[in-house]
């Protein structure tokens, strides 16, 4: 069975208020689609690389109900996040994936979000381990060098930010002006540290979808940024974000015998 | 002939450890480098990776973070979530390129007044060793016409 | 417009003498804000002090810098001095001109420079200060002790005579606990019972005692001052109110093979049982586990016997909702389990008992009525081996503490043996004896020198059994380790004291730390003692670590001191330096979004949740809210909050933010 | 009437010495591993060969993403304050679109309507813009439905079409015939105007229909609907040639501070919202039709142009495809 096939029948029984997939777009690319009517799935697949869970904690799809997502595995990892981090709730939100058979399956539960992750292993695409490879066996200043290099094209547009699904805060670092953490323009400094502290914020809470990179307008790898500060994280707590709906955050969580090697 | 590089340090200390133990040295009359300025908080789980961020941003050439043991953490482990923090911190820094040795990390307990001396000074005569963190300084006023 | 006033200690020569004073004055002059910056001999002195309060009315301050020694040293003396100019106390800093400089640094414009710095750094945190009033938490008067141990009687009958009601909850049927099965006590020898029996008789009479045996915590809520605790009252199945305690149930109970706890299973008892003879409150209870009613839906034998009827086959566990403002936690200890020595038998041979049985051996009270007869056949053991650190210090047994009791009561039963067995022959290997209490090692020496108790310097490398005798293999390291092997007829292993099984489960109830080993722990091992972290839960006994009994009742009688003192106002007075959740007018609220992930970094439990509601009822958001009775002030979860809608007052971000922004 | 010339393919790279050497700077589109972006270039060989775009718009030239307003100090009793000035560079743009051109006479209308900018003004004195017309088209391209073409001049001071020999240049302005003095060997004049090789681009839907309609669909449920997958970010905005709001920033610290002026995004979340937490476009999709109204109708209105040039760079940038021309015909047919 189809997606469409499925997101008619979900639609039409009352299910679910609206289905999030992709359609085809224009440019040859795919984009995230909404339907809300059994007569408005007819474009809808599952392909495409957005990351639709960063649409189920807006107030205009809250308000709309019970919504369907066409689910890879970045974003059951992301739905699974916002469960752990109470944003949503396991009855808000069907995940929709397709299993072996080439059949669409409910994955009505958060336990069986996380069985159905646990068949695919997550792994940061080869091209983003290369270059961050690449970034690790340079010396301090020339990383220095390429980041202010690549960080000098930031408009702070936002766009990393809002693709992002864990960056559902109403109200940013960013926006926050008493005091300004972050200088508001898009100098060298207001861009290191609107980087710099996306980056922390995402640590332990990154699902490793790329969505920022692949958003951002100028070609900044900036995912590499959260990507890293996440694995920091698996690395050091041997836990990813998104595994569970009941992760414990990483970093107000502790144990006494983490491992350091730099505080004297 | 320019005037020796006297470095700027920034020192993020918890007020029952780190800052009873540098009072300690004040009262064991223990001398050490004038550079530093010390910031006091509650606890090193209060400070925020932003407020280093910041410290550079507004020109210190070297950080000191400073707070309790693990286990003696007045709050009885504010220091262990900053320990996590700054894992995870220091890495990314260093990913990014920003310079980690300009920020050392330690724990100096209230009993300590020897240490914290010894701390100041060893990492005064680094950072003054390193010189002035000159890219950062710049950034301010990068990108703006 | 803030107009602040500063004002530069010399502190006679202890600044001055380094700083140019007068220069720092100066300069501060000139920063946007300060409107009176002088300086002065002593702050500090009366004179100092009018200085202030004299400037605060004069020049209208709305902000206090004095910049002198730490503020650890006298905060509170310019704080108050604030205070009575009429200016909110907490609109006072301290910049720290002493021991962060003129103490440590050498005479000269550097240092002057740097108190300078100090001092603006403190100017502009103080602009952001604002007035803060302590927090007042009510406190109700009624405290809860878990555990009916001597520890928990101690501690419930203090602070009851103290003037407040108590609740003692045990979990067994009667309070006692372990001191109720020791036979004689060390280091006076007198009988325990003796002199534990009055004191459970007091606590089930006192006025302000309420006792609730065979009781358990169900869950805690609540802070400092205003716990809700629920307990769990176990089904007796037996009316209490009508029982008499006559005893004639147990007696025609038909199912008598149930090995006896009190006596660690050196006897047996029935299905409907009181653990022992002197048991508070005197009522049996039916052990539904082994009860033939229970198990096969017939018998009621005791239901029949009843001569009150109050026999209750029905009664089913009840939940009892208690409120209470202090909390006293004195469950105990628990020893070793048998399986850890299968090197030694235990478990395995009748004759190799742990420190506790040999206590019930020895009791007036016990299955033999205190004679000394081995439990395999009877007969008297003319040879005892005694041995101690069976399990303590030990690494490979997961011990590496020392349990403390054992090196005395060791002492005590090898003395409590040969007094009853004059002739007979009692060894003891040990490890190093540990007896630094009052009138403790003068014990260990009469049973060395008067009692000719045969001390062997090491460890017992196995036991087993060879015609009737069990073989003890060790060795002397005093005589360079020479083997030793001993034909016994009895072994007495001093096990390891660890922590009761469920602590670790109680602690998370109570949200109190555990250390590696499961025992409680105590605020700060030196100057809190019997603190925990959690405000208003105290510690007594053996379930902060390995205790005897006078230490116990000690710190039993510390935890009542600290109840009391918290009892003896109305309200609690707390420094309002803690963290507050932003709160908007509608549509925002709060920038709080409600992740709650600040609340695992709380190391209080103090961040709870808010339910944000429309007028219709229909709930809008949930956010964090801290509780200030348990917030206390560390900021951890300000560090961890993305948006910044938890912020910690006296510390604000704005006021850090501004602090480093001066330098 | 423009003056029209031919430039021969090889005249570029003097041309460009040419204009280095009157001391202005040239920004030209150039590749940056795929990406094409417009910086500073001394050599006609350093622009970028094959490109529809460059992602960003060329307005940074004139209203650059941040530029100080002005800086003060504080004084005992008093505030120093210094107001900032432009340093404004003799700068050529070169190989810029038409639609792209065009843009600066949408942000003229902005900083020239009821105040004269002192920032903007200074830098478009100085700007010089040397267009290029398109060979080539994509997806997002749609100038033709709102006015413009693959060989428009508007906006330009000199518009270079590629013809089979090298290129067509019609010099719009004195700006432009400057530069032409500046080589004026390397300029032959032009009889025709060959404009074969530009790219056809059949107009999509018809714009001032679209924009006489628009007020009576205000509350149309459409907008709502097209939003739905917009994430809201200020990607469009920022891109745009035409998009001018900006945010006012003071950076200081407890003694001294600066003003800055910083681009904004009405997509923002923010951008609208009150003190009181009220928003009066609360929903994406009040804030999308925000976008489309302004330059659809508030601008013709109040500046008789639009506030679109069809250059398509907000549709490349968007991360979810939310394709302007696309919603644009989907209006015209609602």
């Amino acid at each position: 069975m189809e997606l469409r096939e499925k997101a008619k029948q979900l639609l039409e029984s009352g299910e679910v208020k609206a289905v999030i997939g992709y359609e085809p777009g224009t440019q040859g690319a795919r984009r995230p689609a909404f339907a809300s009517s059994a007569a408005r799935t007819g474009r809808l697949g599952f392909e495409g690389e957005q990351n639709l869970a960063s649409y189920v904690t807006r107030k205009e799809v809250k308000r709309l109900g019970r919504v369907a997502v066409a689910a890879r595995p970045p974003v059951l990892r992301a739905l699974l996040q916002l469960m752990a981090e109470r944003q949503i709730k396991e009855q808000e939100v069907l995940p929709l994936v397709l299993d072996a058979d080439g059949q669409v399956q409910e994955l009505a539960t958060a336990q069986a979000m996380e069985e159905h992750l646990a068949l695919s292993p997550q792994q940061i695409p080869a091209r983003d381990r290369e270059l961050m490879d690449r970034l690790g066996g340079m010396t301090r200043q020339e990383r220095w060098d390429f980041w202010q290099g690549e960080l000098s094209r930031c408009i702070k547009c936002y766009a990393c930010r809002n693709s992002c699904p864990m960056c559902y805060c109403e109200h940013c670092t960013m926006d926050c002006n008493r005091p300004q953490w972050v200088p508001v323009p898009s100098h060298a400094l207001g861009n290191l540290e609107y980087h710099m502290v996306r980056a922390m914020h995402l640590a332990g809470r990154c699902v490793e979808c790329g969505d920022c990179g692949r958003a951002c307008p100028v070609g900044i790898p900036i995912h590499l940024l959260t990507f890293n500060a996440e694995e920091s994280v698996h690395a050091q707590f041997g836990q990813r974000a998104g595994a569970s709906s009941k992760l414990d955050y990483a970093l107000s969580t502790f144990r006494p015998d983490d491992k350091e090697t730099f505080i004297r | 002939m320019t005037e020796p590089f006297e470095p700027k340090i920034t020192a993020f200390v918890c007020n029952w450890c780190t800052y009873a133990g540098a009072d300690l040295t004040g009262t064991s009359r223990i001398k050490y480098q004038s550079n530093v300025r010390v910031l006091r908080l509650p606890c090193t789980g209060r400070i925020d990776f932003m407020l280093l961020a910041k410290a550079f941003a507004r020109g210190a050439d070297g950080i000191i973070i400073s707070g309790c043991h693990p286990n003696d953490c007045h709050y009885t482990s504010g220091n262990y979530h900053a320990r996590r923090r700054w894992m995870i911190y220091r890495n990314l820094m260093d990913f990014m390129g920003i310079d980690t040795a300009r920020i050392t990390f330690s724990w100096v307990s209230a009993a300590e007044g020897a240490k914290w001396a010894e701390l100041v000074n060893e990492v005064t005569t680094g950072i003054r060793a390193m010189g002035p963190y000159t890219e950062y300084k710049q950034l301010a006023n990068a990108g703006v016409e | 417009m803030s107009r602040i006033g500063v004002f530069i200690c010399h502190c006679g020569e202890n600044i001055g003498g380094t700083v140019d004073c007068g220069k720092v004055a100066e300069v501060t002059r000139n920063v946007p804000g300060v409107v009176h910056s002088v300086d002065y001999k002593y702050m500090c002195s009366d004179p100092g002090q009018n200085m202030i309060k004299e400037a605060i009315r004069e020049h209208r301050l709305t902000g206090v810098v004095v910049a002198a020694c730490s503020p650890r040293m006298h905060e509170p003396t310019f704080r108050n001095a604030v205070a009575e100019a009429g200016l909110n106390p907490y609109l006072c800093e301290m910049a720290n001109l002493r021991e962060h400089c003129s103490w440590v640094h050498e005479k000269g414009d550097v240092t002057t420079e740097k108190a300078a710095d100090l001092v603006r750094v403190m100017v502009e945190k103080v602009k952001r200060n604002h007035p803060l009033q302590p927090i007042q938490v009510p406190v109700t008067k009624k405290a809860l002790v878990l555990g009916g141990g001597i520890a928990g009687i101690q501690a419930a009958l203090d602070i009851a005579n103290a003037g407040h009601q108590v609740v003692l909850v045990e979990k067994s049927p009667s309070i006692g606990g372990h001191m109720s099965q020791l036979s004689e006590t060390f280091p006076t020898l007198d009988c325990s019972q003796c002199i534990l029996t009055p004191r459970m008789v007091e606590a089930a009479r006192h006025p302000n005692i309420t006792l609730m045996t065979y009781s358990e915590l169900e869950s805690l809520s609540g802070f400092i001052g205003n716990f809700k605790a629920t307990i769990r009252r176990k089904a007796r199945q037996v009316d209490e109110k009508l029982c008499t305690g006559c005893g004639l149930c147990t007696t025609k109970c038909p199912n008598k093979k149930i090995p006896d706890e009190f006596n660690e299973g050196l006897s047996t008892r029935g299905a409907i049982y009181v653990p022992f003879p002197q048991a508070v409150p005197n009522k049996p209870v039916i052990d539904k586990l082994n009860c033939t009613f229970f198990k096969t839906g017939k018998c009621k034998v005791c239901e029949k016997m009843c001569p009150t009827k109050a026999i209750r086959f029905d009664q089913q566990d009840e939940l009892v909702t208690l409120d209470v403002g202090a909390i006293v936690l004195a469950t105990g200890f628990k020893l070793m389990a048998t399986d850890k020595f299968p090197e030694y038998g235990y478990g395995k041979y009748k004759d190799v008992l742990d420190g506790m049985q040999f206590e019930r051996l020895a009791s007036a009270s016990g299955p033999t009525a205190g004679a000394m007869k081995r439990p395999s056949d009877g007969r008297e053991p003319e040879t005892v081996v005694f041995v101690s650190c069976s399990g303590s210090r030990d690494r490979a047994k997961g011990v590496p503490y020392c349990s403390k009791v054992c090196c005395m009561y060791t002492a005590k039963h090898a003395m409590l043996y040969k007094h009853k067995m004059h002739h007979g022959k009692a060894y003891v290997f040990y490890m190093d004896i540990r007896s630094s209490g009052k009138d403790y090692d003068e014990f260990v020496r009469r049973a060395i020198e008067e009692d000719d108790v045969s001390y062997i310097r090491g460890r017992v490398s196995r036991i087993y059994e060879e015609d009737g005798k069990l073989v003890v293999m060790g060795a002397d390291t005093l005589q360079n380790g020479r083997p030793v092997e001993i034909r016994a007829d009895m072994v007495v292993l001093a096990t390891a004291v660890q922590a009761q099984d469920g602590s670790e489960q109680l602690a998370q109830k109570l949200h109190v730390s555990y250390d590696p080993y499961k025992f409680f722990a105590e605020a700060h091992p030196k100057l809190k003692p019997v603190e925990t972290n959690t405000a208003g839960i105290f510690l007594a006994g053996a379930c902060q670590a390995p205790r005897d009994i006078p230490e116990t009742v000690a710190q039993a009688s510390g935890a009542a001191a600290k109840v009391a003192a918290l009892f003896s106002k109305d309200e609690l007075t707390r420094e309002p330096q803690i963290a507050v959740v932003n709160r908007l007018p509608a549509p925002t609220f709060s920038y709080c979004v409600g992740c709650f992930l600040c609340q695992s970094a709380c190391p209080y439990q103090a961040i709870e949740q808010e339910e944000i509601k429309g007028r219709d009822g229909s709930l809008i958001k949930t956010i964090a809210k801290v509780n200030p009775g348990l917030c206390q002030g560390c900021g951890t979860c300000v560090a961890t909050c993305r948006t910044k809608a938890i912020d910690i007052q006296g510390f604000s971000n704005e006021q850090i933010f501004a602090e480093i922004m001066t330098l | 009437m423009a003056d029209m010339y031919q430039l021969a393919s090889a005249s570029l790279d003097p041309l460009f010495a040419a204009i280095t050497a009157s001391g202005r700077r040239i920004l030209a589109p150039t590749d940056q591993d795929g990406r094409t972006e417009l910086n500073p270039v001394t050599r006609f060989g350093q622009v970028a060969k094959d490109y529809v775009q460059t992602t960003l718009s060329a307005k940074e030239a004139v209203f650059p993403k941040v530029e100080q307003l002005l800086s003060y100090t504080l004084l005992p009793g008093k505030v120093d304050l210094v107001d900032a000035e432009p340093a404004a560079v003799p700068t050529v743009v070169f190989g810029i679109r038409p639609c792209e051109a065009s843009g600066f006479q949408a942000l003229d209308a902005v900083f020239n309507w009821d105040y004269r900018d002192k920032f903007f003004n200074a830098r478009m004195e100085q700007l010089t813009v040397i267009g290029m017309g398109c060979t080539r088209r994509d997806d997002a391209c749609f100038c033709t439905s709102v006015g413009g073409g693959p060989g428009s001049t508007r906006g330009s001071d000199i518009l270079l079409t590629p013809t089979a020999s090298g290129y067509l240049a019609e010099v719009q302005s004195d700006k432009g015939r400057a530069i032409v003095a500046l080589a004026a060997k390397l300029f032959t004049p032009a009889a025709a105007a060959d404009k074969s090789m530009l790219v056809a681009l059949p107009a999509a839907f018809d714009q001032p229909a679209l924009s006489a309609k628009l007020p009576a669909m205000f509350d149309s449920p459409l907008w709502a609907e097209q939003s739905l997958r917009c994430v809201g970010c200020g990607a469009c905005a920022f891109v745009c040639p035409t998009c001018v709001c900006f945010d006012i920033q003071e950076e200081a610290d407890t003694r001294q501070g600066r003003r800055l002026r910083t681009w904004d995004s009405c997509g923002y979340h923010m951008f609208t919202l009150h003190a009181s937490g009220h928003n009066p476009r609360e929903t994406q999709g009040a804030r999308w039709r925000q976008r489309i109204y302004h330059k659809f109708s508030t601008y013709p209105e109040r500046y008789g142009q639009l506030g679109c040039v069809g250059c398509g760079k907000c549709t490349r940038a968007c991360p979810v495809d939310m394709n302007l021309q696309e919603h644009l015909v989907e209006a015209s047919q609602a």
